[in-house]
């Protein structure tokens, strides 16, 4: 029992955040506002390997588990990483060309029943769309979708299409599949949004330790001290979900998988909406300007929330399994 | 102790209405909230309309133009024309609700002659150049320095949140005089004319993707000692002036507009699908909704009794304006998470979609996010409400 | 309009405060622990008017309105005056003798269904018990209640009887009279929590402004002036509706008086916990002490919050509201 | 990054297993909270069997008579016994866990001769005379003086918060031997033997009704020089050894009661009647308790991510203690808020009634209300978490 990183780990989400600071600081990703997506630094998260990550070697992947895929994927987070990743990796080995980054694959979420609009973000980016529900995987060309471009989105990074009405698409998974990836995609975004939280938190912490009132630091002031010591809370009790999760998906006999997913979206839900608003309020009105970056984390905590399910849902579902 | 209007202010309000009845529907749509200049041209209307009714300057003294209007007059002023779905002050803020108003209490004959009555008639529009990159809650400590020269001040630095800065006509402005006295005593108030040489107007794009901020840039502006108001090295007191000018009628329009969204917000849940049925199915959010309306009714009576105060004391309410700032500030903030809980995954697009209203909601969420920062943060407010009310200590 | 306290009601208000202050000290509430009454100090209040304030004058009353009940309430609860205050109260007019003191008057809270144990506070105090539910008022002689006194309650001076069946009763109102005393007990339990709230805002007060640690008042340290500032903030809020509450019962036409009536129960319980919690806090240790009487203020808040409804359904009636 | 134990872990947990499974269904139910004898007795019988079978000082080393087991494999000893239903370390919380640890740490070879072995053994009880009146969040401020005179100390003063007092064998005292120098640098470390003439222990009534703390005054209490632990004035040092000796295994006792607790909260849920059904029915009291119950699984991840440092770097995990003190102690504080929430009117009674555990319930809500406070309150904590992790100012 060990739930840090190997070094061998620590290694590999190193050398994510080392691509993810050259590649797509914060300059970087004013560049990709309204657009989210750029072929070229993509390439190089296929070049990382970022999307293969997980597909066994046999079938030209690098065979690593979701222990691994966590690290890369709060790390992406951390750097608010903009485009389809998560679709792209899950489809590696369901999609030609997605493990290598040559297929572009974006996706849908049809959990929850799915009622309302049907949104696929970065579309225009996009050669394949994966959807899927509990019971089933579904895919379609990109360009079978007839969807309509929306004007603005939430989220700069994450332009959306709507779908008014869905394609019948082609039944590429059954009910074992989608609950796998279904599993997957709550633990990556919940890994995603880890990152998003801590790197609010560090920005915070800096901005704190810099900005001066009064004639000192406010972060001398509790005030101050109190909201990034909750920021700090949140984020780890999160990231502590987070890896235990994708420990019990290696190895599912080691806990209680489903209990542990629902709580690493939960707590990283709430890490990632209530920190990224705390590193708004710390830096005061700089925080509400477009310039200052927080406003891109709080968006995108808000895009993730209601994917595979928020905290209301998964909340309930732990509620029935206390019972059951 | 009751909540019923005297005969007089329920003829007050008949009036009011009657005349808002007739008026409000020929107004029209307000323009997009990014064009300052149409802004500015649908708001100045309104504020000729109501100068020409006898609404302008609701609370201001009648020597000096306006309505003199007490309390529960001006309460009922913005209930109604909230009400009515009359356009709000706008970016007449400045002007009506701070500068007039301390003009009136500390500026001379002559300059009250010279600015109050374009105020009330909407012709010139008024900013405010208080806050600073390096001074925001520490406004004291603010460093643009004003030098005389004569029967000029020479204004140098910066200011920034100078909300309408690029389409006003006079600024409010705290200038440092005196850079050896405590950091207090050598602030003065002048007026200062936007368009006087080396005034650079920048914008500065919020997190909700609107303009109204800039920052303003001072080179060798040359303000006339005339336009001093107050003392030289007395601004502090100036500005404080301005600050407790309402008498308890702060928030009362916003507060309106969200009772509305909250109502809004309810039967929107009814039409937001999720998998068994709608949003308001879900018993825990319709909880949610149910109580953050009730804490709402609750603030209204708050303002009514802060209203009720300054209508006895003819003083502002003191730090009953604190404590409603932090708590309303707060709950539209909760109504901003509320209504992304309701939109759940379509709240990731900022376009209007299946008869959701999603551009707008999602930029109210996002513009929330600004009411716990500005003018005073509720850190800022705590502190406040925990001296001035409890008597803690400032260290 | 005019939310604030007349001169009259100003005086009232200072009287009963006197009083409470004279006689129920909290030196005095820890004589009272395990009863939470005394004959005395009963007939004190009925000397002060407490129980006739509202009745009519024909009746015998002092023609009060429910905006001097309220403050009336309100001292109580700052006091934390125990015993069937409230009861007697409602009863008087109703019940023999209640008005004057006389009859000791207990209460059932039977509104919501009152599904699970029936319990009545002081019932050794009464004489009489009357329940109300949504659309009936009954009585009984208090020795016909058949109850089983309980070794411990929750709040030491509120003891409680446990009523195993509840024997028929007379009643004694129907609909009209069930539903105006239903708004009435819960606009004075909010007022006297309201009372509560400030007392602990009070005592939390003077406390940080008295005890030192690290050489100056812990009330200097922004963690607890901030805890503070939020106990006046929740206190002045549910004062507020709680007034307009009284106002409102006093002239239903000039507002929207169930809703009022669930915003002033909704705040008070919530200024009324959330404030003896914070109040304990910010004793630290002594807090947690029996002999510091924080802990007697939160446990009548947890008393209170339930009866007449609480935070819940008081929120889900608003809600009701908002789509009807 | 794994969650799957070693084959030896798994043998000592199975070993572990099968003698708590023999040995626990004997040791009979708990005497009253409040019969501190009877607790002391009860306990003690624990800590001999314990002791007898090899898992006395699960992790102190072997070569001073613990088990040396490592910090995976003390956790495993606190879940399982836990789980088990084992008594917990009760009354020799304090030798087993600070002053035992501290002997180890800084102790001379015969005061560890002395006291460990009977700590182990349970055979000596210990308390603590940390906290005073005026020095709580302060601690460094405590003004219980120690004079020398020849080889004993003569110590006046007072204490607080000291559990189990009254029936304590030897005292951890924090004592200020030099009233000139700093305030951390004049203090002094000493084992007190609670029978020494001067001692007078009196019991404080808590909240809850108990009666584990006390306050204990000293007049001329003369304790040996030998006594002392560390150098004269080095006592703060040796202090925080005590502070940060687990490493890891915190809480974890705690967490899988509160864990048990959680999961009785939603099957009394489904027993407490409501108007339609059971206080279950109420979907977002649900939701509530599902989420508390997923916050906690998160917590016990933290525990393992805790424990794995420790097992890395054989050290306490630092900062992670206070971040998880934080988190758990107010999570615990909301279980308390929600099982008042599901008892709602039922609540006013503390007697169990109705198939009800009334009295277990509504103490156990007045009881958490300690947890924010004891041992370094939440504000305190957060203090830690931004100051040493984020490297705020101490401001």
């Amino acid at each position: 029992m060990d739930l840090l990183p190997t070094d061998d780990q620590s290694e590999l989400a190193a050398a994510v955040r080392a691509l993810c600071e050259a590649r797509f600081d914060v300059d970087s990703l004013r560049e990709l506002e309204g657009s989210g997506f750029d072929a070229g630094r993509w390439g190089d998260l296929a070049g990382m390997g970022v999307f293969a990550a997980t597909l066994e070697e046999s079938a030209g992947g690098a065979g690593l588990g979701a222990a691994e895929a966590v690290l890369v994927f709060e790390e992406l987070g951390r750097a608010l990483v903009p485009g389809p990743v998560l679709w792209t990796q899950l489809a590696a080995g369901i999609v030609d060309g997605a493990a290598a980054g040559e297929t572009v694959v974006g996706g849908l979420d049809l959990t929850g029943g799915a009622a309302g609009p049907h949104l696929v973000a970065h579309l225009d980016a996009c050669d394949a769309v994966i959807g899927v529900a509990e019971d089933r995987v579904l895919r379609w060309d990109a360009d079978a979708m007839r969807a309509v471009p929306l004007a603005d989105s939430l989220d700069p990074l994450t332009p959306v299409h709507h779908v008014e009405e869905l394609p019948p698409g082609d039944e590429i998974g059954g009910a074992e599949a989608a609950g796998r990836m279904v599993a997957d995609a709550t633990v990556l975004t919940a890994a995603f949004e880890v990152g998003l939280a801590t790197a609010v938190t560090d920005m915070a912490s800096t901005y704190a330790l810099d900005r001066e009132q009064f004639g000192k630091p406010i972060g001398a002031f509790q005030a101050v001290k109190h909201i990034l010591a909750d920021m700090v809370v949140r984020a780890e009790v999160a990231r502590s979900a987070v890896y235990a999760a994708g420990a019990t998906l290696d190895d599912p006999e080691a806990g209680d998988l489903d209990r542990i997913v629902h709580a690493a979206k939960i707590c990283a839900d709430l890490a990632a909406d209530k920190n990224a608003r705390a590193c708004i309020q710390v830096h005061g009105g700089m925080g509400y300007t477009w310039e200052v970056p927080a406003h891109y984390f709080l968006k995108r905590a808000w895009v993730l929330e209601p994917l595979f399910g928020g905290i209301a849902e998964h909340a309930d579902a732990v509620a029935a399994s206390l019972v059951s | 102790m009751d909540l019923r209007y005297s005969a007089a202010e329920e003829a007050f309000r008949a009036d009011l209405r009657t005349w808002l009845a007739a008026t409000v529907p020929d107004v029209g749509p307000p323009p997009p909230s990014n064009d300052l200049v149409a802004r500015r041209a649908y708001d100045t209307a309104w504020q000729a309309m109501l100068f020409d009714a006898g609404y302008a300057g609701i609370d201001w003294p009648r020597e000096y133009g306006g309505r003199g209007a007490s309390p529960v007059e001006t309460l009922i002023f913005h209930e109604e024309c909230a009400r009515a779905g009359a356009p709000y002050v706008g970016v007449n803020f400045v002007g009506c609700l701070h500068a007039g108003p301390t003009l009136i209490a500390e500026g001379t004959e002559a300059q009250q002659a010279r600015y109050l009555p374009r105020i009330l008639r909407g012709e010139e529009l008024w900013c405010q150049g208080f806050s600073e990159p390096q001074a925001g809650s520490d406004l004291a400590s603010l460093r643009t320095r004003a030098e005389r020269d004569g029967d000029t001040y020479v204004v140098n630095g910066s200011k920034i949140w100078t909300s309408f800065g690029e389409i006003s006509d006079q600024m409010e402005l705290l200038v440092r005089t005196d850079a050896d006295a405590p950091k207090h005593k050598g602030i003065t108030w002048l007026v200062c004319t936007m368009d006087t040489p080396g005034i650079e107007v920048r914008p500065l794009v919020a997190a909700n993707g609107s303009v109204e901020f800039d920052e303003v840039f001072f080179d060798d502006v040359r303000v006339p000692v005339e336009n001093r108001v107050g003392a030289e090295n007395g601004g502090w007191r100036v500005a404080m002036v301005t600050f407790s000018f309402e008498r308890g009628s702060a928030f009362v329009s916003e507060m309106i507009e969200v009772a509305r969204e909250t109502a809004a917000l309810a039967e929107l849940a009814r039409k937001v699908t999720r998998r068994s049925g709608t949003a308001w199915d879900d018993a825990a959010l319709r909880r949610d909704i149910g109580r953050l309306a009730a804490e709402l009714d609750a603030l209204w009576a708050l303002v009514k009794r802060n209203v009720s105060e300054a209508a006895r004391t003819n003083e502002p309410p003191g730090v009953g304006g604190s404590v409603l700032k932090l708590a309303f500030t707060e709950l539209n903030q909760r109504l901003g998470e509320l209504t992304m809980s309701v939109l759940g995954r379509a709240g990731a697009a900022a376009t209007d979609l299946d008869g959701l209203p999603l551009a707008e909601l999602t930029e109210r969420s996002v513009r929330s996010l600004a009411l716990t920062i500005a003018a005073g943060t509720s850190q800022i407010q705590r502190n406040i409400v925990a001296e001035r009310i409890l008597g803690m200590p400032r260290g």
